[in-house]
């Protein structure tokens, strides 16, 4: 049976892409975000996941309000990036793994979530960025396959926090029941706290975020009670992202090793958090949390 | 328990929201194509023809005013590819909206890093 | 509040629309089909409806396989007919009453039903065909605003009966709750048993046709409990088509007057079937069954 | 409780099968476009390339082989739009698929109404 070594969650925002693009990667603004995945890229070295399902959410390049899915699961042979409209680079396709798009399509639909299967997917920002941040030398050839799960969060009504919790859990149920050896990474892409729109752009809430990084390790029931107006409320209109979190803590195992945490504010807009769980039942090692904020 | 619709200074993209911003949104929707942009820009009150706008959307987008292009059932994901046509990133957008300068609006995101 | 008027299910079959352009509804194989809708028409112009909720499959007109939702709920101020290849007429376009589509959207997330919500929508013969069948006489000026609801019917894993019959359940629910005074036929398009596929193509059951008829009134458990394979054994690959009509009963209260039925074998390739049925809690007299069968 | 998957004579067009016929269908689907059709009757053999069909979906395809195209991962909805273009209706295919005559095919379908 498949394996799931680890979940892996970051902010995705979309200068990400410009950083990179304009090699500022090192300034003091960016290295702490950028620095965030040094461990995650030791634990990808050592673990050398298979297959990364990635549960994030589209930005309106694949996807528009005239067929919007709740849950939308991604069953293509390559999944290309493709023009946002903002200017970042255009990232190498993803290489999907369609046997297992299936077989958790076969499980959603059995456990009654009415998911859109996707045989032809662009995925966005949400996706390719915390891709380039996890293999930033991966050039033309990703060394993972994939299966992108884009979660509705434009479109009111949104599935609630409870929902993406046991999307996750169905998703984590289905890996581990399918027939191969596949190392498989659960990667969650979005929040935390930020928002966009109205008088209020540009709130940000840092407590709540930390509250996150902490409640999503050990007491995660703590987030996947709050409604959907709760999180708006204390983690901004585009704070919703957040449930792609809670969809990949839903997969794990209810005991997880903390490997890392850093959280480093601002980035762009947004309380930028980037948070590695390994599945190993025994913590390795206190794990490495780091905080950083931009200085004015 | 949070109401939706009572938070203040944030708009929720509601049924009631779509419906009212179909046209403009899908207008938006559009600007993932180079082509696309470069007609805008060519003439944009005929590419507003074009897509139906109603008259509140095209004054709001006219006057590059974001609050009003909410307020007319905009969304601001895809606004933002709008935005981008303008030169406005999600920084000059924030400070619009909350009438800051940019510069005091970028001050703001890093102090709630506390 | 809204008042759920009756429920309507009736056969879709595409050379329907052959025979209405070609003017062969008093043909010896058309006749009894079409003069099942005479006990309809009487019905629709006494009880007079606003909206018609209409449960249908998309046959590959508006949705492909790129973005396949397990239900898409139309949620558009208009929705249009086109060309699906195979030369069939035209009809025109439908208005929509989206303020009742977002009020199910919002009842049907609220339920954990992963809806898609389809702010622009082409509509099928599966849909329109069943309009004209009820209405022959609207010209372009239908007498109903419309929420169209489509069941994903053509990509395995198809959602259970069960599932259709809950969210049958929710939309019920959600229209008797929806402000308005507005009255609501739920109507079901598809079925009943046919095969275009595989060497058992043509493959109709009568015997199983004529138990859905009777069970969807009073016992529609014996339906809902049917697995999609055992549907399909019993009532052939496109019988799934099924699944609109246990969707509709699960809309309707338990009790119902039985105001008509008609079997009429074969239409096309199926066998084809039409069902009134109204929510008055006293059926008025014994229901009108008539049963046909093609003279060869 | 019946096995999805051996049930006589009877397809099931489930992941296996879309991953197969994707490219078929996808071209399948373009027919719903009097353009395409068109296109698609002037050259079949470019019309099949452009839409990237496998060497066993254009052979199929070629051959009018209802039964190989299914097999290749054809969906019968999205085939019925080619069988159209062909000149057959869903008793033709029907008759070919069972090896009937169309007489007999649809003698079969009348016999069933019992
Ligand atoms: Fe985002
Ligand atoms: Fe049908």
């Amino acid at each position: 049976m498949a394996h799931i070594v680890g979940g892996l969650a970051t902010s995705h925002v979309p200068s990400i892409g410009t950083a990179i693009a304009k090699h500022e990667t090192e300034t003091p603004y960016w290295k702490p975000f950028f620095d965030a995945f040094k461990p995650v890229h030791t634990w990808l070295d050592q673990t050398k996941p298979d297959i990364a399902v990635v549960l994030y959410n589209d930005h309106g390049l694949n996807f528009f309000l005239n067929t919007m899915p709740t849950f939308a699961l991604g069953a293509a042979a390559t999944y290309a990036n493709a023009d946002e409209g903002w200017g970042i680079p255009v990232l190498p396709s993803f290489t999907g793994e369609p046997r297992l798009s299936w077989h958790l399509a076969n499980a959603l639909v059995d456990k009654e979530f009415d998911i859109a299967t996707c045989q032809e997917m662009l995925v966005d920002h949400a996706f390719t960025l915390p891709m380039k941040l996890m293999f930033p030398n991966a050039g033309d050839r990703w060394p993972v396959k994939v299966v992108p799960v884009s979660i509705n969060s434009i479109q009111h009504p949104l599935p609630s926090p409870h929902r993406c919790w046991k999307l996750g859990n169905v998703i984590g149920e289905a890996v581990r029941s399918w027939k191969s050896d596949a190392k498989v990474v659960v990667v969650a892409t979005g929040g935390l706290s930020h928002q966009l729109d109205g008088t209020r752009a540009g709130f940000i809430n840092a407590d709540f975020d930390r509250f996150c990084l902490d409640a999503i390790v050990d007491h995660p029931g703590s987030l996947v009670r709050l409604s959907t107006a709760e999180i708006i409320e204390k983690a901004g209109s585009q704070g919703v992202e957040l449930m792609t979190w809670i969809a990949m803590r839903g997969a794990l195992p209810n005991e997880v090793s903390h490997i890392s945490s850093t959280y480093h504010v601002p980035v762009s807009n947004t309380g930028g958090a980037v948070l590695l769980l390994d599945t190993a039942s025994q913590p390795s090692a206190a794990p490495e949390r780091v905080e950083h904020r931009v200085e004015a | 328990m949070s109401d939706l619709h009572h938070i203040e200074g944030t708009p929720i993209f509601d049924g009631n929201a779509a419906m009212k911003g179909y046209a403009l949104n899908k207008m938006c929707f559009s600007f993932n194509s180079e082509k696309n942009r470069a007609a805008f820009k060519a003439d944009e009150a005929a590419y507003m023809r074009a897509y139906g706008l109603t008259p509140e959307q095209t004054q709001a987008v006219t006057s590059r005013n974001v609050l009003k292009m909410i307020e007319a059932g905009g969304n601001v994901y895809y606004l933002a590819k709008l935005a981008g046509i303008f030169g406005l990133g999600v920084q000059d957008i924030g400070a619009q909206q909350t009438g800051m300068s940019v510069t005091a609006f970028k001050q703001h995101l890093v102090d709630q890093g506390v």
